[in-house]
Parts: C-alpha cells; structure tokens; sequence
C-alpha cells in the first residue's frame, strides 16, 4: 500500500476499535475484568477485537494480515491505554504479525499456521521471554539453547496461561526463538496470584526435549529479539501514555465542576498547576511514542531499540507520577473504587517495570551510548 | 530516642511495657472487616484493663495522667511488638479529649469510660461531599424541635462508620452563609433511627471509610458539646492534638516498616548467599532516610504537644512532610519488587502484598486529613506571613 | 529525523550545509565578552554571505524563502560541526520577522539587510523591573513631541545591551492603567543620547544581560511600527514564534551535549580500561531520555511553524517541557563529575567547567522567556479551559 | 560541666559569633571571600573565630578547651551556613579536638603540642581522607599503610593548602591516623584549580619515609576514622541546613514585597507553595541535625555513623533543592550576582558531594542496615 493509504487504513481501524469500545468497554466493563484472573472475563473483548482485525495490522498481507507494521499500533495501544484495554492483548497484536513479517521464507510451516491463526484471533499468543527485566532477572529467570533446544523456566510469562502458543525466547549465548503449542509434554505453565493489574502471568517451564518449532537461531535470533523487547515496550510505552491522558482528561473535567471554598477548585492555582505539569508531561509521553513509531522505518536496529527504550523510559516515570497527580486532584474520591481512576494508575504500575522501568532503562541506554562511542544511539 | 524538653526517663516504663507485651498474646487481625474490627476492640479492652490506654488522659477520666512521652514510647513498644493500636483512636485522640474539655459532666461520666474501653466506638462526622477541605462550608443542618435537634445531611470520609456506637458530628445550626461561626458539636448515637451509612472502597481494598446519612435523625440537646454555634473551636482544638499524634504514630509505622523490609532482604541475601545490588541497598535507605527524617521531625512535635498544645502552624509542617516522606518510604520500598509488584510472590524476600498496599495507602497520605495544598497555604500564610489572596 | 507534516527530504541540503562547515573556518569563541562578541558577528557575517542567515525569511526581505525544517536541519549541521549560532537570534527570531510583517516600507528597506548580516545587532527592551511576568504593566513612558517621542524609563534583562546598535522597545503610550492596550512598539538606536547601560553579572559568570536606562531619549515617530497603543500584538506574534525557535535551538544544543558528555566519558573509560559504574550508565541514560523526549516534543513544535504559525498554549506546552528537560539533562550530566563539582579538573573524562556552567545556566531556564510558573497558568486556562482566578 | 551549664556556655559562643559575623561577614565581606582562591581572603575571619573560642569548643577542658563536645559545633554550623561562613572553619573546629578528646592517652607529645596550638587557632589543620566520596573514589583516591607508614595520595583535600597539619587517614586493610607538619620532606600539597565554592583544595600526597606523628592503628583507627567522617558530614549537614535556611528567609521575604500583576508575589498560590515546600524541607533539615546531635552520646558509634549519613543524605538532597526553589521565587534576579543567593545555592552544591551525595549515601546506609540484618543502624 502506498503511505497514504496505509495511513487511512490504520485511522479506519482505530475508529472502528474506538467505536467497537464506546459500547463493549465501559468503565464497569473494564472494572469487571481488571480485577478478574479468569480469562473468561476478557474473552469477548479479544473476540471483538479479532473481529476488528486489531491482531492483522502488522501481519503481511499475504498471511491475511494489514500489512500495516507495527508502527500503526503504536496509536492503537495509546486508545487501549486510554480505554484500559488489558488482557493478552499486546502479545495478540504485535507478534504473530512480527514474526511472520520478519521470517517469511523457510518458516516452519505448522509455525506459519499457528501465526496465521492467531491473527485471525483463533488462536492466543504469550511471549517466554526473562529479558522482561534487568534488575529483577532473578525473579524473571529465561530460556536458553541446551543440547536438545531450547530450555528453561521464565518466572513471569505475561497471559501466558491462557495462551495456544507461546513464543519461547532463549537469550543466551545462543540466541534462539521458537514457538510451542499449548499444552505439551515437556512444558509446564503455572498461574501465578496475581494482584489486580489487568493483567495475568504465568511461570512457564520447557523441559529438555519438549516438541519446538523453531523461527530463528544465532545472528539472526538475536535481532530478532532485538527487535520483539523494542516493539514490546514501545506498545507499553504507547499504552502508558494513554494510561497519562486518561487520568489527566478525568481530572481536568473534575476539578472544573467540583467546588471548595464557594469555587471549582480548578480555579486555584495550585490545582491549575498540578494539571499543567500533569498534562504537559501527558503530551510529551505522547509525542515520544509517536516519534519512535515515526523512525521505526528508517533507523537501524539498535537505534530503534534504544528510540524504544527512551520512550518506555520516559513513559515508565511519568505515566504513574501523571496518575497521581490526577488523584491528588481528586482528592479522596480519586482513591476510592467510585471511580475508575485508580485503575488506570495500578495498570500504570503494573507497566512501569514490565520491560523496564525509567532507572533500568536509563542505564542499559547509557550503556548503549557508550558503546556506541557517545554518537547515536 | 533522647528528647530535648526534659523528657523523663523511660526506661523502666518501656522496661514494663515490653514484659506486658511478651506475656501479652497478641492478636492476629484477620482481613476481613467483621473479624478485624472485634478482633481490635476485644485488643483495645485487653489493653485498658491492663492500664495502657489513655496514657496521657487525667486519671480524673479514667486515664494515667502520665507525659506524652509515655504515650509515645508504649506506641513504639507496641508497634515493635508486632501488635496493633487500638481501634478507638479517634476517640482516643479526638473525641474525648473535646468531651474531657468542653462537655458536660453528664457527658464525661456516660461516655469517656465506654470510650476508653472500646465499649463504644467512636466516628468523626466533619467532611461533607461537598466541604471536605473547606470544612467551614458544611451543610449538614441541626434544627432545635424541642429537646432535641433534628438533623438532616451527609457526612463522608467517616471512619468505621458502620461499626461504630457514637458519631462526633459537626453540624449547622447558623444560617446559610455562617460558615465557622454556625457550627456546633454533637453527640449522635449511630443507632438513632434515620442513619444509614454506605461504605467507600478504596484503591487498597480497604472499606473502613463510608459515608454516613442523616435523615431526620433526632439528637437530645443534652448531647450538644458546648454553645449553641460554638462547635468550631471545639473541632479545631482537638484536631491539631489529633494531628500531632498521628504524626507520631505513622512515625513509629514507619521505621518498624523500614527495618521489617531490610530484615526481608537480609534473609533472602543470607539465603541465597548473593548480595544485594546497589538499586537494592539504595532504596532500603532512601526509605531509611525518610523514616530518620520523620524521627527527627517528630521529636518537635512531642516537645509542642507538652510545652504549647493547641493549634499551631508547625502541624502542617508536620503534615506535610509526614505526606512526602510516608510517600517517598513506600514508593522506594515497592520500586524494590519491581515487576513483582503485579503478583503475590515474595520478591527477594519482600512481602510483595504488604509493600505494594503500603504503597498504594501512602497516595492517601497528601490528600486525607488535609490535603498537601492546604498544608501549604497554612504553612504559607500563618507561618511565613505571605498575604492572602 | 522523519516528520509527520510532509517535511520535504532535506539530504540534499543538510549535505550541502555539512560541505560548506567542513570547509569553513569554525571560529573559536573567546571567554570574554568583548571578544566573543566580535567574532561572533563576525561569524554571522560569514554565514549570511553564504546563504546561511534567514533561511525562512522571504526573498524579498534578504532570506531564502526555506522552509522551517531547512532551518532546523541547519542549526543541527552547524551545531554538531561544533560551530555557534549566529549572534543575532533576537533580530532574526524576533525584531526581524516583526518589522518584516508590521514595519513601513521604509524600516524594512534601511534595517532588515544590516539585521540579517550582523552589521547591525537588536535587543529586545520588553521585560521591566516591575514588569517581568507581568509584561502588560510596564511603565518605561514615551511622550510625543514634535517629531519624536520622548522616552523615559528603565529596562531589565536586555541581552547583548552594551554592544547591540539597536533596540525593539516596547513604551507604554497610553494611560497609566491602561495595560496591553496602551503599548507601542518602538526601534531605538542604541546610539541615541540619554541611554546607559548597566550589565548584571549572572550566575555563571555571564554578563550579557544588562539593564538599560532611558533619560529623555528622543526617538523619531518614523521608528513606529505599526499604530501608537497597537505595539501587544506585535510583541505577542513574534514572541510565540521567538519561543518555537528557542525550543528547537535549544533541543539541538542539548542532543549534541549528551553526545558530548558520552564521548568524553568514552574516551575515559577506553584509555582507563574501565567500565563505568550503574550510577555513570544511568545518569548518561537519564540526560539521553530527557533529549529524545525534547526531541519527540519538537517535532510537534515544528509542524506547528509551519501550519498554525501565531500564538497557541502549545507554546507554553514547549516551553516548560524545555524548562524541565533542561534541568534534568544538566542535572544528571553534572553528577557525573561528583565532588570534582568544586575544581577544573576533568573527571572521568567529562568537561567539568562546561558541565557545572551548563547546569547554572539551566536553572535559569525555569524563569527567563517567562517562569515555569506563568507557563502552567497559560496552559491551565488556555488550553485545559480551567476557570480564571 | 553539667548538662545545663555546657547549654549555656554553648549558647554564649553562638551569640558571640552571631555578633562577630554581623559585623565581620556581611555579604559584601563574603562575597569576597568566597570567591577567592587565596587563603588570606579569610584569615581575618578564621582569626576573629579563634578569638572566640570557636575551634575549642569540642577540645577538652584539659587541653584549653571548652569541653562541649562536638553536638555543640551543630548549631554552630548552622549559623555559619546561614552566614556563609566559609574556608578552612569546619577542620579547624572539629579536628583539633576530637583527635585530642578521643586520643587523651599516650598522645605523642609533639601531635598533643600541634593541636593544642590548633584549638587556640596558631596552626590551621586540613583533613586527607580518600573517603570523602565512595562513588568518586577514582577521583579521591587515598593513603593506605605502606611498609613506612601512611603513604599515598589523596585527589582532593578541603583546605590543605593552607594547613600547617594535616590528618593522614589510611583507610585500608590496616587502618591507620596520624598527623603530619607541612611542609615536611616528602610531603607534596599540589592546590587545585577551583571553581567559586567557598573552599580551596589541594591533591596531598605522601611520600614513603615522610616524617608522620601517628596517633591510631588497627581497630583504634578504624573507629576513629568512622568517627571523624561521622562528624565530619553532620557538620557539613548542618551547614546545608543553615544555607537552606537563609535561601527560604530571603525568598519569603523578597516575594513579601517584590509586585507583578498588581500585587506582592506573595500572594499567588502558586509562590505560597513552593515558599511552604521549601520551608518544610528547611525545619525538617534543622531537626534531623539536631535529632543526631542529640543522640550523639548514647549511641553505640556505628549508629551514630548511619544518623549522620542520614542527616548528610537529607540535607544533601534538600539543601540544593530548597536554594532552587528560593532562586525560582526571586525570578531572574535570583539568578544574578547582584544578590548572595546564588552563593548560597553554589556552597550546597559544592557540600552536597563532599562526603557523601544523597544516593551515595542511601546506597551505604542501606548496605549498613542489611549488613545488621535489618535492625538498626
């Protein structure tokens, strides 16, 4: 497709996903299903969206997807964090779109179907990656390449228990990536409890020997991992900026009805402030989305990973820090359950550090400078 | 902990408390609010019998006319303990000591005893839907129909609201636009016909707070505490007391917080036999600090509570830095299960569901009882002498 | 750097400004003002001569008629040649595009050529000591008479004051009280009897800010622009341009800083055999963010000159970004440097004397061109539509 | 001296200096002096100080001091914070006397005799210490216990250009203090280009075979080199409390008078709540100072070191960050030479590092309180 069409396109879809969510979204929907950890709850919402074709826009369009790239979720995932879209939905609409655009030839054939039915929505994806942190790798744990593949325990699988396939990532010294169907022999997937946080995880387990599929090996692995860590958290960075604008839209709108002292209290010039401040940063959690999305084409790898990496940064501080301004602006209603907002700063917490937060970030990007000598990234 | 206003030695009333508490059996307080709140009023009777409640209340009222350092200590004690306060604070710091001061000998002879006792719990009916930090705009009306008053309103933000015996509640009974000078403090039974009471959940899960309802609710006059119209500096005394001690007592909360995280850390790197990273052993004292901070704030706050108590533009000082370092502890506190925090899996040893409610709480810290931005006008105008608008 | 608002593909042109820099003798600027004013003209008068000056001015008022992203990718080239702005940003980004768009055929014809090469430098007398945020009330008079106004008066915070030809000077024309509405827009010659000028020594040590004083200065009623008490809009249009090229100048500036400040640190650890510490990584990464971010922010900035030039809250969107990011890009780079902070030395490789200096110098940038403060009430009342005190 | 008697005599020192540095450190006075880089700027200052007693106040009563021991310098350097008081003032009051207090035993004659001189103000004494920074400690560098004694060099010693006695503290594996006369053969003190800040420094290096008056080794010296650097950074605290102070007062009293918008600056909320921050953070600066000080006698030493860690991190993040503030409600002239504040802001930065920046700090105080399984320090 030619750019602009591509771009009317993916406009078309967020209309259509807005409007889908306008009716099957609402604040008492999305409170029903933030708390619940059974998938059941959230199964409707990912049909629609199936439906909607949201898991085929960055699916090439010979394996029926949009050809769209994952650019165009960037401004997606801004509407699901405005909406508190959660669920599997992030690893549903990045990966098998990814991986089958960027292993189109000598793809495993029960792999490419497994891919081609996840975007029609047939099937659920989860991503087994202990790259989801630095600093907590103990906890995260990872895959790696043993004699007989790949192997290993990933401590927290995010929707990985209510996943058909998961994509295993080994980022040892030999980087692989393969998918494996659930269930099966050799893979165990255990539920953790979970705190409400509009997500579930799961630890999962390949045994020696459990039947793999495999997608990538070596060089060709290790970008590819690359490239799925900066996809991951540029759509988390995206959901946190629409997590921000949520929260300060809400608050902007009480603090000019509710009044104190015989005035809305948006009249005060403290309230003025926390909000500007609040929406100023809620802005440019926006653009630094949108600009990595914007490059995403035309840079290198490790520079996307790193445009990637400061935008998770930038979103990971100030998504929450934007959230609890908005519930200070509240003030004690923004902390009770009367109203969805605290919602959007739990998810907001819970992505913080899913993939990095701002302190880890900054450092494996400062590392990255160095490396590169002090020029880009 | 020394003090500098001549604090008295403590040492073997510390000495007495802590052999109380180790042949004490302390509680165990279930989650659910039923159990939690009879498990802490059989505590709070356990306590008064054994003469540890009311520390600083006359004997004349049933207490033990001992200093606030009194107070001060057996709440450490307690806290280290591993055992609960009592429920009934708000009647410990609020309402009886406005009762002691400003009510009746009827009122003082019928109520503090229950009060001191957790027979009676006690709620504070101040804040209003729509007069929360501008309580001088309450609406909530008292109307005189003979001996009694009737009223009609609602209250919010009112603690235990539906568990508790006896409501403090502050009513109009000036005109509309009387603001401070129509209020007067009233004594309601919350088992008068005509109150009902709804519950606030709130981020953390927790239901303490409700919201309260007065539909015709009649309240003997003889329940009125002080004038007619004269509620307000009946309120405000106390309040700066109240503030005081909670201070205090979040103080104590706190660094027994801080040193049960690092004593979680410490058994998991002795464990596991690895060292902490510098992230680790940087946010463990970043909350060290704060907690220190507040330690070293609070030992001012004893010293007014015994040299000038009364309302003083130091208690939003207080209050306000109680709000920013309770927030700074427990947001360095949580950083430290990083992606944990989504679960209920101990993270390098911390009780991942304790430090994340923690720190969820710790957002309420700058909102109730006084917002930070109303600390700060307070702090602006009557401490540094900026002028008003 | 890819733009959303059809930016035309500008290979060509950043290739050719790459090729002129590379040829061209990048002056090194002296510390003292005297000196680093001269070659800084002088420089200017090299990049006019070149076509470097004006980029997006018209033809007809001596620029190229380029489009604001030819400006940017200039200022990037010029910038990561190592090379300083033009000396004259007040006049190109200011005084210039005014004059330009209200100015007599007259003013244009004698100023403009001599603005764009440096033979003539502007200063801006908007800003009084009684009149800094509050712009609206300044009070530096001017009196008609015969064909002259006479102008009394004193202004503050007038950058390049000592050495600048002329002045852009706003004069109050009408009734005391009469505010935006009673303000006119003079050009001054620098030169004219009854000016002094008093430098203020900054922070940094920098003294291009001065107070300039006016004693009766005549001032001819040819240098009006536009109508006596119509000078607040001239102000208001060029300001709001004058802020969205400062922000993308400065963005520059601190892109190129962080890679400086990683090269350094390089260099330091390549030649040390070392490997820099969690807190070295994280600070570098930290400025880095907060540059990447600047950058994502001026993107919008840009497409913003181009479709909807004029005033727009955006602006003060912009500026309390830069204020901000500023601050913890100099921040983070200057605690690199540690306790060096106090000497010359370099430490781990970094230019402490540049680093200190830049983060002075960004502290400054939460109050000039219009505090942080006034920026949060445009962007509470302009654009979150929150009610007017 | 009984407790009462040690306040009043204390109290009667502040006065006095109080009124010596109305007179004797205005801030035209100290303006010169704090840019100077030439030690006789300040010696009629340092000199005005001894007359007042104010290097013996923490010197034993037998050695001609006035045995009030160090928690008296607190306040004082509180004041000369406040003051700006500046240069070689903080080694000189503490040193001296501590070593002699600490040290009363066995005291090489020589060492007592230089002390003693240095209590009166006839020598001045300046500190080598490597562990003025921990994560700088590249910079730092530091002695440790050569074949011959102490040796080594220290990167960056406060005042030791102008000392006639330096404290030598090797802080390796065999601890070690002792003092040495300069100049001395083998002893090099190399003065360090500065940048205004109040103090001047130099690089000290000693020579193996330099002629050294020991005064501790083994566990002695390692208890009094914790000693010393606990003191050392509860003076330097409360110093940052006093600068924080005097920024605040002149802030709320320049937005008092100083109009825009037809009224005192003062009035604007906005101004009211960066002036009521900022004053909290101040009260909360002095109490921490003077909550460790307070303790100082009862602790066991190393929890009196974590208090003023604690004292040092809190007021090294909040000194600077109170001065910000007191710049911000000046506007631009706050940013100017033609007020002391920024000599003010420019002193706690240059203190904040200087041993130990908050997150240094934090890092050892929690790495102290793990290391005591999580119950004090």
């Amino acid at each position: 497709m030619a750019e602009h069409e591509t771009t009317a396109v993916a406009l078309e879809l967020r209309d259509a996903v807005r409007q889908f969510l306008d009716k099957h979204a609402t604040d008492d929907d999305q409170a029903r299903r933030f708390d619940s950890a059974d998938p059941a709850d959230s199964a409707d919402l990912v049909q629609g969206l199936a439906d909607l074709g949201a898991f085929a826009v960055c699916a090439p369009e010979s394996a029926d997807g949009l050809g769209l790239g994952p650019a165009a979720l960037v401004p997606l995932f801004t509407l699901f964090g405005e909406r508190l879209v959660t669920g599997p939905v992030l690893e549903q609409c990045l990966l098998p779109g990814l991986l089958l655009e960027q292993l189109p030839d000598g793809l495993d054939p029960r792999a490419g179907a497994l891919l081609r039915d996840a975007v029609v929505g047939e099937r659920r994806v989860a991503l087994a990656d202990g790259g989801a942190s630095l600093e907590w790798r103990d906890l995260l744990q990872g895959l790696e390449t043993g004699p007989s593949g790949i192997e290993g325990t990933v401590g927290m699988a995010r929707s990985a228990g209510e996943a058909d396939v998961l994509v295993l990532v080994a980022d040892g010294p030999e980087p692989a990536v393969a998918l494996v169907e659930a269930p099966a022999p050799g893979l165990r997937v255990d539920p953790i409890e979970i705190q409400p946080n509009g997500s579930r995880f799961a630890a999962v387990t390949v045994a020696p020997g459990t039947t793999l599929l495999p997608l990538a090996e070596g060089e060709a692995a290790r970008r590819l991992i690359v490239r799925i860590r900066a996809w991951t958290r540029l759509l988390l960075a995206a959901e946190l900026a629409g997590l921000a604008r949520r929260a300060v839209d809400d608050a902007v709108a009480y603090v000019k009805v509710r009044k104190q002292f015989g005035k809305p209290v948006g009249t005060f010039q403290a309230v003025k402030h926390i909000a500007a401040t609040a929406t100023a940063r809620t802005v440019v959690a926006e653009n630094v989305c949108r600009a990595a999305a914007e490059d995403a084409a035309g840079l290198p790898l490790e520079e996307f990973s790193a445009a990637a990496m400061a935008a998770k940064a930038y979103c990971s501080e100030f998504g929450p820090s934007v959230c609890e301004d908005a519930i200070q602006l509240h003030g004690g209603i923004g902390f009770t359950k009367e109203l969805p907002l605290h919602r959007y700063y739990m998810r907001s917490l819970a992505l913080r550090s899913w993939y990095g937060d701002e302190t880890e970030l900054s450092e494996a990007l400062g590392r990255a400078l160095l490396a590169a000598g002090g020029t880009r990234p | 902990m020394s003090n500098s206003v001549h604090s008295p030695d403590l040492g073997e009333y510390r000495e007495r408390a802590r052999d109380w508490l180790r042949r004490a059996t302390i509680p165990t307080v279930p989650l659910d609010l039923d159990g939690r709140f009879r498990v802490l009023r059989d505590w709070q009777r356990t306590l008064h019998e054994a003469g540890w409640v009311g520390i600083t209340w006359s004997r004349d009222a049933g207490g033990q006319a001992l200093s606030p350092w009194h107070q001060l200590a057996f709440s450490e004690e307690l806290t280290r303990a591993g055992a609960p306060q009592p429920i009934g604070l708000i009647g410990l710091d609020v309402v009886g000591p406005s009762i002691d001061k400003f009510g009746t000998d009827q009122q003082r002879r019928t109520l503090l005893p229950r009060l001191l006792s957790g027979a009676d719990i006690w709620c504070q009916g101040f804040s209003e839907p729509d007069a929360g930090s501008d309580l001088a705009s309450l609406s909530t009306r008292a109307v005189p129909d003979g001996d009694d008053f009737v009223v009609d309103g609602q209250k919010v933000w009112t603690s235990w609201a539906p568990y508790a015996q006896w409501c403090a509640l502050l009513v109009r009974t000036g005109d509309t636009g009387s603001r401070h000078r129509g209020i007067s403090y009233l004594l309601v039974d919350m088992s008068s016909p005509g109150i009902s009471v709804r519950p606030l959940v709130q981020m953390t899960g927790d239901t303490e707070f409700g919201e309260v309802f007065f539909d015709s609710v009649r309240v003997p006059r003889a329940n009125l505490v002080g004038e007619v119209d004269g509620g307000w500096p009946i309120a405000q005394d106390t309040l700066s007391t109240e503030r005081g001690w909670y201070t205090l007592r979040r103080q104590i909360e706190f660094s027994v917080g801080v040193q049960d995280a690092a004593a979680e850390l410490c058994g998991h790197y002795e464990q596991a036999g690895a060292s902490p990273s510098a992230r680790v052993a940087a946010g463990l004292g970043r909350a060290a600090v704060a907690a220190r901070a507040l330690e070293a704030q609070t030992r001012r706050t004893i010293d007014r509570l015994v040299t000038s108590p009364g309302p003083n533009p130091m208690d939003s000082v207080d209050k306000l830095t109680v709000n920013e370092l309770e927030q700074r502890i427990f947001a360095s506190l949580v950083d430290l299960v990083g992606p944990g925090r989504t679960t209920t899996t101990a993270v390098r040893g911390l009780d991942t569901s304790r430090w994340t409610k923690e720190h969820y709480y710790s957002r309420a810290a700058s909102i109730y009882g006084g917002t930070s931005q109303i600390q700060r006008t307070i702090i602006a105008e009557r401490m540094l002498g900026l002028p008003r608008g």
